[in-house]
This record gives C-alpha cells, structure tokens and sequence, in this order.
C-alpha cells in the first residue's frame, strides 16, 4: 500500500508540475506591449528548435538574436528596444502555423522572422496572408511565390541555381546528373535545371530523389557514376548531404574526376560531411563567411565573439541577420511598425550587407543579391571563384528568362 | 443446441452504484466542453484545444485497439493523414473552383489526375473520409491478423506501415502535394476558414463527435463483444477454442480504431489548416500512443484524458521550455510505464479506493 | 550491364549495414522480448564514441573504437537493463514504448553534449579506395558485420555461457529450474546485444552523417530485418539481412529511392503472409 | 451407435521426432473415453491435431462422418468440438458469468454481440449450477482458485454446447476432494455428450473410465475396458509403473 501510494506521489507529482504550469499560462501574455506601443516592440523568431531542422535553424535564430542585439545597442527602433519572442517550430509544419498564429494573435508582435524549409514557410503562409502580419524568411528557395506578407531575403532560382549553371556551363561541363532530396526545393530546381540544359545544349543524365533523411547511398553512387556526367548538380537537404559524400568519395568520385555542385552545402554543414569528402566541391550562394567585405569582417568578428570563435558563418545565417536589419530600416522609414506601412516603406532600401549590396525589390519583396560560386577549402571554409558581378534582381516566376516559359504557368 | 435466448431476471451481478456517476461525470466534462470552454478561451487557445480534442478522437481508438484489444498500432498517423487528406483534396479542390490547386501548379501537373476527381464532390469526399481508412484497415487486418501476426510484429508492422506511408506521399509531390502537404485553405463549406465564428463552430464540431465516439465505444466496450475483445487481448488462442475467430474480432476493432482516426484527420484539416505528412509519420503515431499511455490505456476516458494533457502539456513546454521537452516526455514516459502502467486514471483510481479504505476504518 | 552487376556486392553491403544495425536486436528481441527502441541510440554512442576517440586516435580511431564502444554501448544497455528493462519481461509492448521514452532522453542528451550538428569523424587514410564497385569502407562493414555474426555464433555454440543463452531463449522457466541464474544471462544477453549496436554505429560513421539523431535513421529498417528474420534467429537475421539488401539495391536500382523503401515494405507484408513468425521459430507449446 | 469421431493412420512429426505414429482411433457417439500413456507418449498432441492446434503430417481425422481437414480450430468448435487445456486458461479480466456467457455467445450472430448482454441465459445458468460456480458467478475469474478455474473451464466446455468434449487432464493438480467433486461432474456431462479426457490417475480411471486407450510413443498400444488395461503387461510395463510416481508426485505438489 505503501509502495502504491509512493508510485501514484511520483507520477502525480509530474503530471501536477506539468498541469500547474500549462494552468497559468493563456491570459497572463495578454494585454502586455504590443509590437507598437510601450517601450519595446516585440519580435518574434521562429525556427526549429528541436527535431531534425534544429541543426541549421539555431543558427539562424542565432545571427537574427545578434542582430536585434546590435539594434538595441545603436538605439533600437523608433527609439524602442527591440523584445525578441522566440518560438520552436520544432521541425513540424503545423507546429509553424501554430506558433505563428500565437506570435501574432497572442504576443502581438509587429514582425517574425523565421522559418527554413519550404514546406515551414508554405505552412506559415495562410497565418500570415490572413492576420495581415509579416513574415521574413531568411533562406533560399524554389521561387515560384510572392506573398504580400512575407519578405524573402534568401536567393531565389535565379540568384542561385542558374548562377551555378552558368558556372558550370562556362567551365564545360554540359553532362549533368540532378541528385535530390524528395520534396519542393529539389523538384523545383531540377525542372528549371532541365530547362535551361534544353536552352542551352546540355545534357541531363539522370535526375533521382532520395527520402528526407536517407542514408544509404550505395545504389545511387552507382547509378551515377555508370552514367559518367561532367558533374553532378546536388539539392539534396541535410543529413543526406553527409551519406551522399562520404559514399561518393568511397566509390572513387573526386571533385576533379567529377565535381558535384551543391546549393544546400554551407560552412555550418562542411564539418558534420568530414572536410575530406567534400574538398574541392562547388557550391552557389550569395555570401560565404570569407566574402571580402567590412561589413562581413563586422558581422564575422561579432558572432564569433558573441558565439564562440569556432563558429562559423553562413548564408542562410546572414540572411536571418539581413532580414532584422532590412525591417528595421523599413520601420525607421515608415515612422511605425504597422505592416501596411513597412511593406510601403520597404520598397528600394538598399543597404551595404555581409554579402555586398542589398536592395529590397518592393514588387515582388525579394532582394537584389550577388550570386557567388564557392569551392570549399581543405580548412572547411568556402573560397569564392566566381559571382555575377552585379546584384542580379530578383525574379521567381522567371519571367525574364524565354527558356523558362513553361515553368511558372 | 443452440443457445437459449430467453433471457431471465436472475440478478446475479451486484448493482453498479457508479454507472450514473459516470453519467454525471460525462454531463459534466460536456458541459464544460461546449460552454465553459468557448466562453474562457481566447479564439486561439480554443483552437488549440480543438487541436487536442481531434487527437483525443484518434487516441480514443487507440484506446480500443490497444487498452481493450492489446493491439499496439504504432501507425494511426496512416490512417489519420488519410481522412485528412481526404478532406483536405475537397478544401483544395473547392478553393481552386474549376483550376487546378496552386501546389499541382508549381509541381508542374497540368491535368487533374484521376484520384482526385472524386473528391470535387463534398458528400463523396465526407464518404471518402470514413471509406478509405475503413477499406485500408479491414484489408491490412484481414492480411495480418489471419495469419496471426500479433503483438511486437504487428506493433513493428504498423510502425513501418507509417514510415512507408510518408515516403509514398512525399515522393507524389503532384499528387499529394509532397513534404508540404496540403496547406492554404479559405473556403471550408461556404464559411470562411479562418473566421472566429468558423473556427468556433468547428470546436463544438469536435467536441460533439468525439463526445458521441466517446459514448459509442463505451457501448462496444460494455457489449458482449467488448467482453469477446478483452478475452482475445488476453488469450487470442483461448478464444479460438470458444468458438471465435480472433481475426474477425480484431480486424473489426482495428478498422474502428482506424475510421476514428480518419474522421479525426478530416476534423484536423480545416482546425489547424493544414495535412502534410509530417503529421502522420512515425513519431507523431508514437506520441498519440504515449499520450494514451499516460492518461490510462485500460479505460477509454484515459486515452482522451492523456492526448489533451499531452497535448497541452507540448504546447506549453514548446512555448516556454523548448530544450526541456524532450527529456521531460522520455521522463513522464519512462516514470509512467514503470510507476503508473494503468495511466493517470489508474492511478485516480487506486488513489480513489484508498481514500475510501481510510475513511470507512 | 556493368551497373547491373554492380548492384549486387551494393546489395551485399546494404545487408551488412541491415545486419549490423539488427543483429544486437535480434537477441535482445528474441531472448528478453525486449522491444528496445533505444538500440538506435546505442549505436548512435558507438559513432560518438569514434568520434571522440579521434582526438589521440587521429584517423584510425575507428579501429581503436571498435572495443571501445562495445563496451560503452554494452554498459549503456546494461545500465537500461538493470535500471528499468528488467520489471518488464513479458511485456515486449511496454518495452517497446518505455524505451522510446528513454531514446528521446538519449537523443536530446547527445544533443546537450555535442551539439545538435553533425559531427566529423574521418575514415582512415587506408579505407580509401575501392574494388571495382566496393569501397574500401564499405568491405570493412562486410567485414564487419561478418566478424560479428561469426563471434556470436562462436560465442553461442562453443561457450557454457552461450549454451546458457540458448537454453534461456529456448525455455526461460525449464532453463531457470535446472539451475541457470537467467537474470545473469539476461544481463550479459542485453549487454551484448547493446555492445553490437555499438560497433555497428562505428561502422556507420565511414559512410553516414554523426549527430543526435542518428539512430532515428535505422531503427524501424533493423526491426523489419528482425520480424523477417524471426527472433533471436541468428541464421533468420543473416538471411533476411542480405535478402533485404539485395532486394533494396535492385528495386532501387531499376525504379528509385523513395519507391525501393515502400516495395521493400510491401515485400515484408506479403513474406509475412507465409511465415507470419519470420523465416525462423522457435517452437513452443505455450499458449497465449 | 455410429463413430463421431473418426481418426485414421494419423502421423505428425516435429523436427524428425515422430510425435503421432500411425495412431487409428474412434469414438462412439455417447462414449466416456479415457486417454493415457507416460509422458511423451502423445496425448495432448493427438488433441491438440483433432482440435486443428496442430496439423497432422499424414492421416486423417473426421467428426460425424465429415473430414476436419482444412479446418480451422473455430471451425471445428463451430462444428461441436471443444476442448480445456492442460493449464486452464480463463479470462482473468472477466467474471466467471462473462467468461460463461462468452462460450455460450459464439453461435449468435457478430452484430448481435455489439448489445449488452442483458439478464443471464439458460445455458449459462445451468453450466453455473453444474459446476457448483453460481455463488462465484460476478468474482473476476482472476481470483479463483486453481480448481475453481479448472470447474470454470468445464462450465464453459459446457455453455458451449458441444457434442465433442476433450478434457486435457481435468483433475491434475487438485486436492482429493476436489477430484471427487470433478468426477462427479464428469459423469454427470457423460451422461448425455461424448467425452474424452486425458487423465493419469488410475484410482480416478477405475471409478470414472469405461473404455481406455493406451498411447506410447505416439502408437496405440491397446484399448479396453479398465480391467483388462489394468491387467495388460505391456501397458503396466510402459506405463503404470511410471504413472504411480507421477500420480503420487501430482499429489504432493
């Protein structure tokens, strides 16, 4: 009897702490400054702080904390302080829509930044497009959209992917294999990849797709080097990116022998593949932690010491960063954190970034950003070899491009 | 012989003092449910709860196939995604009007494929609702359960079964709408969707049928059936010797448990708007299952009990301790099988006849 | 052609992977009932002890930790076994859902530990290199695997403490009134079961990503090798292994690999229709 | 009167091991048979083949002149075939009246299970009455006694109205009086159903048994009356000599 009472105290126990502490919560957050009035105007961050996206997504809450940090430090916005709320996406789509719907209806926040992958964002985005509330989504994608209440400050295709084929193109190679992961971003890029190879006298060898968080890369190893392209063009996501190179290096592929070009490799991803695997690759981005510019040593030196000196920086991290400094340009501007005001406002800020000049494009709320080819370095780091030159304007239907026709109907 | 029906008033069962406890204790949950509920609840929280209470539908038949079946299904997020999908093709296919929905533009589809076709159609998409994870599930049991693959084989089973599952959705993309699932509804049965007054309605919509599934397996439970249920959980090849065929009996439970969790996807889409294959992969099958653990598997409140405090219990420490809610759930979790394997109602109970035992020495 | 017969050491290679990843499993499985979802996260400590064994192992850290992570993996999984596996023999469902309580422990711990990203561990300089389709990295998993179901059965036919084992698994109550200690056994059985998860995640790190959730990777593949296989099966485990392997490599082979995973389910449902207890059983006349 | 039950050059063999050996046995419709022989000599199994457990490597076995081949074990309980086990199983969940009513529930239609069982049926009561359970009937099953179970099981034989019974050893394990009270019990079911029990006791065989068979080693060894098996060399050689020590150890655990 004894023993029965002790076990039901220890449950009970738990499961009171749990319940007293969900009691307290609904009304208690109510009511408090809104993004507007007080002496703080609250933002809200999302990413994934647990589950499988936690790896990249920290990071970029991260670059986006050390932001508003550096705001604070200058002054704030508006004279007010910036109050970060930071929600976990928790890796699961619905989870977004949730805590976004909570950041806005129940934190009353004037902005959120957040989310990484496509499906995040395509969760978020009815929240969004319903509350009239903004969104600032920091990482590269399919294009394809341009929502009225989200702001991209990542790469769209045509500021990453026909870069990177331009690239490959000037360096001959014209035989391509597409290796993805299976969802949007990949099928996406591979559509247009294919485009552009029929425009312009390349050759697709094979196009395959592997599950999220496939491993076991020994049958397409194969498939690709039986099919001996010039190069392979890789979207493949995350954990994926370390099985796929460190069997292709098993099975003899060296970046000379057959360079594989990858568009979701960052510096934050070289060390998890093993540097030795992936030396001497491509990559496309818009910015690289060596890119050469004051702003870039600024933002370097800064995260570092906030973070730790072995940290590194990378593009999506950047553009996390980018994104609170665009918006709150936008704020200054616009005299007010009212998004119907901001958005108006947003439109033609140029600021000097880590990654060289960036201009917000108010049609279609993208950015203006340099493409820069990158090829990783024996110490994990990413050397430039290539850029375009200009920031190159946004364009995610792809409507400049005649090739490109079909695509976007 | 055949057994004689004629029923005579021999009371040899002692009288059930409780059972109109129970009742009230149901009156009372319910109306705390349907009014106190909505009048407290700021719009979003009651979203969330309605969220809670759409899992709380799928634990429910959980509850039945495992508490009561000992049938451990570790993938009622297939079935789950497939009432969900359902429902969120007409939402899509309603939104679109005659078009073609925005994901299959992007994925470059250029035709309406025929599996969809159907579900243009709301009454036949309702049916399809409750169809599909009823043909699903019949036909999986009718495979597995024949052939007596029971326990940790069906338990692994149904796990790969989730598993496979969210490969086949997320490799249609055109299809299905891949990793991103079907999301961006406006329009659901000419309200818009995300309206308070829809959003309320849809909770009471929740309430009511989990209320009136809830009172229906506890009909099946207390039925000679539910007795015929707890004889195979506890002796699947006893009951054979009694003349029954096992199979049948859990091929029936299991589809139940399975059209539960489909009506709970469809209810999930427009609450929470979005199905996407995240939902139904293998942890959140896990968790539904451990949340069921918790509340008390052996009794049908417990597994309603525990998805809404798991429920709220993620949202709460996503919210506020987001680094402490995976060790705290492996915790609860462990310190629930091995302290409280009957669940918080377990222990409720054993507290209950405690107190009791005190007060009458 | 060539990629065709390619395919086939790929195959191989994949059943060794499938092999390593399940056979712990199939003993802790077969003899205890013990559902241990947690088994992934051994191997997962397998991989991070490789990795921190780097530091003055340099590259060759993968030999050194093969011993090592036996033993870390082996005591993990003791440590499971007499902390709470122990109270719930007989209840393979429970097993199944307690350990998943303690792999999300174990996962976040890791997390807490190392980081949530990746980690690096390099593959020795002499593991570069191929012959013709199979890398060196990937023989060393053949052999691997091999050298590990040989000790077992080495281990299981040529030492009193292995007949112990079998006799246990066979008829734990018989084996307990002739005077075997079984708790022991089952303690030195879940050790050595968790133990080979361990050298399997070493193993892995030649060829797979290192952080948190690596386990979550292999977990539901090892457990379809053990139902195919029929528990506590060594034979069952080896065939259904390289069965699997191969089927993998070929269906991915002719279609892709989203679809390979789904006819590879679909092949177990079916397989299962003739031999619903795997390809091995033990018989018994215990009724249930 | 006609054989109900037909067994014809049965064999089954488990990993080489040769369980059932070319047995040929029948039972008249009415008959009260005992079953014995040593340890091993293949009486359970020969059940468990005529109840579809276990399925024969050669030979066959038919009830009421149709063949069970195919069948599977509901099938045959369908068919009026049923059987207790060695080591009762009841459903520990259920009270004794629940697991009563079970057995007596299998020929109604499935549909008709989803309604609440209402009242107490005739059958049921009168297997209550027959096994003496009647006070015991709302108890938990799990709660009874080892005999208790074994009376349960047999009421349960009983609700299911079955024209076979096979009783797998019925009295083993139970104190004196307990037996006597089996025997009874026994009788009076042997009164208007076939039977055949599996039972070592020879003081209980000579008081209860009216026709014997001898199994050993999976063969029959012979068949009769008690008499004249009690007076049979072989069978005292294989077996009685044996079966006095187990019977006596029976006793004392």
């Amino acid at each position: 009897m004894r023993n029965l009472t002790w076990r039901a105290g220890a449950v009970a126990a738990v499961l009171v702490t749990a319940l007293a502490a969900c009691g307290g919560d609904p009304a208690t957050t109510e009511g408090t400054t809104s993004g507007g009035g007080g002496n703080t105007i609250k933002v809200g961050l999302l990413h994934s702080l647990s589950g499988t996206m936690a790896i990249s997504e920290v990071t970029v809450r991260d670059a986006e904390l050390l932001a508003i940090e550096e705001i604070n430090k200058a002054g704030g916005v508006l004279g007010k302080q910036l109050e970060p709320v930071v929600e976990d996406g928790a890796s699961d789509w619905p989870t977004f829509a949730e805590k976004a719907d909570k950041l806005i209806s129940q934190d009353k926040v004037a902005t959120v930044f957040g989310g990484w992958t496509s499906a995040s964002r395509k969760a978020m985005l009815p929240v969004f497009e319903k509350r009239k509330a903004l969104l600032w989504y920091p990482v590269q994608y399919e294009g394809l959209e341009s929502s009225p209440y989200i702001f991209y400050t990542g790469a769209t295709t045509n500021q990453q992917i026909i870069p990177g084929l331009d690239y490959l193109k000037e360096q001959g190679k014209t035989k391509l294999f597409l290796v993805g992961s299976d969802y949007v971003f990949p099928r996406t890029a591979n559509k247009i990849i294919k485009a552009y190879a029929a425009a312009n006298g390349m050759e697709i060898l094979g196009e395959e797709y592997t599950p999220l968080g496939h491993t076991e890369y020994g049958t397409l190893t194969n498939k690709v080097v039986q099919a001996k392209p010039d190069a392979v063009f890789n979207t493949l996501n995350g954990d994926s990116n370390v099985a796929f190179f460190k069997q292709l290096k098993g099975a003899g592929v060296t970046a000379e022998s057959m360079p594989v070009l990858s568009v979701s490799v960052a510096e934050e991803e070289v060390t998890g593949i093993g540097v030795d695997n992936i030396v001497g690759h491509p990559v496309a981005w818009n910015y690289y932690q060596t890119t050469d510019t004051p702003a870039n040593t600024k933002f370097v030196e800064a995260f570092k010491a906030k973070y730790g000196a072995n940290k590194v920086t990378s593009d999506p991290m950047e553009a996390g960063y980018n994104a609170v400094y665009l918006w709150a340009e936008a704020v200054k501007k616009a005299g007010s954190t009212d998004v119907e005001a901001v958005k108006k406002a947003a439109g033609g800020i140029a600021l000097e970034r880590p990654e060289g000049l960036v201009t917000i494009d108010g049609e279609t709320q993208h950015m203006y950003k340099t493409a820069r080819i990158g090829i990783i370095q024996p110490d994990g780091l990413i050397k430039e070899v290539w850029n375009s030159g200009e920031p190159i304007k946004p364009d995610p239907y792809l409507k400049t491009y005649p090739w490109a026709g079909g695509l976007a109907s | 012989m055949t057994a004689v029906l004629e029923k005579k008033p021999v009371q040899v069962a002692p009288k059930e003092p409780r059972r109109w406890k129970g009742a009230a204790l149901f009156a009372a949950v319910a109306v705390v449910a349907l009014v106190v509920m909505p009048l407290v609840l700021e719009p979003f929280r009651l979203g969330l709860l309605a969220k809670y209470l759409c899992y709380a539908i799928v634990a429910l038949g959980i509850g039945l196939a495992w508490g009561q079946g000992g049938m451990l299904t570790l993938g009622q997020g297939v079935f789950f995604g497939l009432g969900g999908y359902a429902m969120g093709m007409y939402l899509k296919l309603n939104d679109a009007g005659g078009d073609l929905p925005d994901f299959m533009v992007w994925s470059g589809v250029e035709q309406l494929p025929a599996l969809w076709a159907p579900f243009r159609n709301p009454v036949l998409a309702l049916a399809m609702v409750v169809l599909v994870p009823l043909v699903v599930a019949a036909l999986l049991g009718t495979l597995v359960f024949r052939q007596r693959v029971r326990g940790a084989y069906f338990a692994i089973l149904t796990q790969a079964l989730a598993a496979a599952m969210v490969i086949l959705l997320v490799g249609q993309q055109g299809l299905t709408g891949g990793t991103n699932g079907l999301t961006n509804f406006f329009d659901f049965f000419g309200n818009d969707i995300s309206a308070e007054s829809t959003q309320r309605g849809l909770y009471l919509t929740v309430a009511i049928v989990l209320g009136v599934l809830y009172l229906a397996a506890w009909q099946l439970v207390r039925s000679r059936f539910g007795r015929l249920l707890l004889a195979v959980r506890d002796g699947e090849d006893r009951v054979r010797f009694l003349g029954y065929n096992p199979a049948t009996v859990k091929t029936i439970t299991f589809t139940i448990s399975a059209v539960m969790a489909g009506i709970a996807g469809a209810l999930f889409v427009p609450v929470v708007g979005i199905i996407s294959p995240a939902l139904l992969g293998v942890v959140p099958s896990l968790e539904l299952v451990v949340a069921v653990a918790v509340g008390g598997r052996f009794a049908l409140a417990g597994a309603v009990l525990g998805a809404v405090v798991m429920g709220y219990a993620k949202t709460y420490f996503s919210e506020e301790l987001p680094d402490a809610w995976l060790y705290l759930q492996g915790a609860l979790f462990i310190l629930v099988m091995t302290l409280a394997p009957k669940g918080i109602v377990g222990v409720a109970g054993a507290l209950r006849d405690r107190f009791r035992k005190e007060a009458a020495a | 052609m060539e990629g065709f017969l390619n395919q086939l050491p790929i195959g191989l290679s994949i059943g060794a992977v499938l092999l390593l990843i399940a056979l712990g499993l199939t003993f802790t499985f077969g003899q205890m009932g013990v559902i241990n979802m947690a088994h992934g996260e051994f191997i997962m400590a397998g991989a991070y002890t490789a990795f921190l064994l780097q530091d003055w192992a340099g590259r060759s850290a993968v030999l050194v930790a093969l011993p090592v992570a036996f033993v870390v993996a082996g005591l993990m999984g003791l440590l499971l076994e007499r902390s709470v596996v122990r109270f719930f023999y007989g209840r393979p469902l429970d097993t199944l859902l307690l350990t998943w309580g303690v792999s999300l422990v174990l996962q976040q711990l890791a997390r807490d530990l190392f980081g949530a990203p990746n980690v690096q561990v390099l593959s020795p300089e002499w593991l570069q290199g191929a012959v013709g389709p199979l890398p060196y990295n990937r023989l060393f998993i053949m052999v691997l695997a091999v050298g590990s179901v040989v000790a077992i059965w080495a281990y299981m036919n040529r030492s009193a403490q292995g007949r112990r084992m079998q006799a246990v698994m066979q008829n734990r109550q018989l084996a307990a009134t002739s005077g075997i200690n079984t708790g022991r056994v089952d303690q030195r059985t879940f050790f050595i079961g968790s133990g080979l998860a361990g050298i399997a995640g070493v193993g892995l790190t030649l060829i797979g990503p290192v952080g948190p959730t690596l386990g979550t990777y292999y977990i539901v593949d090892a457990f379809l090798v053990v139902v195919a296989g029929g528990l506590g099966q060594l034979r069952g485990a080896v065939i259904a292994a390289v069965a699997l392997g191969l089927l993998n490599s070929y269906a991915e082979f002719w279609t892709n690999a989203s679809l390979a995973k789904v006819i590879v389910f679909a092949v177990i449902i079916a397989f299962l229709q003739f031999r619903p207890q795997g390809l091995f059983v033990l018989r018994s006349r215990a009724l249930t | 009167m006609s054989a109900l039950l037909e067994v014809r050059d049965l064999s089954v063999v488990f990993d080489g091991f040769r369980a059932i050996d070319g047995v040929d046995f029948t039972v008249r419709e009415g008959e009260l048979r005992f079953l014995i022989g040593p340890n091993g000599a293949g009486k359970t199994t020969l059940i468990d083949i005529i109840t579809g457990l276990t399925r024969p490597t050669t030979g066959t076995v038919s009830f009421d002149g149709q063949s069970l081949a195919g069948k599977r074990e509901h099938e045959r309980v369908r068919l009026g075939i049923g059987r207790t086990f060695q080591t009762s199983v009841v459903f520990e969940e259920l009270t004794v009246l629940e697991n009563l009513d079970l057995a007596a529930s299998f020929r109604r239609p499935l549909l008709s299970l989803l309604a609440r069982r209402n009242g107490v049926s005739e059958t049921v009561q009168r297997a209550l009455e027959t096994t003496g359970l009647t006070e015991l009937a709302a108890r938990k099953a799990g709660v009874l006694s080892h005999g208790q179970r074994q009376w349960l099981e047999i009421g349960m034989l009983i609700a299911q109205g079955p024209r076979l019974l096979l009783l797998d050893e019925p009295v083993a394990g139970m104190s004196g009086d307990e037996r006597s009270r089996t025997g009874e019990l026994l009788t009076s079911i042997a009164k208007d159903h076939t039977v055949i029990v599996i039972e070592h006791d020879m003081e209980f065989l000579r008081r209860y048994a009216s026709q014997v068979t001898v199994l050993h080693e999976g063969k029959v060894l012979m068949e009769g009356s008690v008499e004249e098996v009690r007076a049979d060399p072989r069978v005292q050689e294989v077996y009685l000599g044996r079966a006095r020590e187990e019977a006596a150890h029976d006793v004392v655990s």
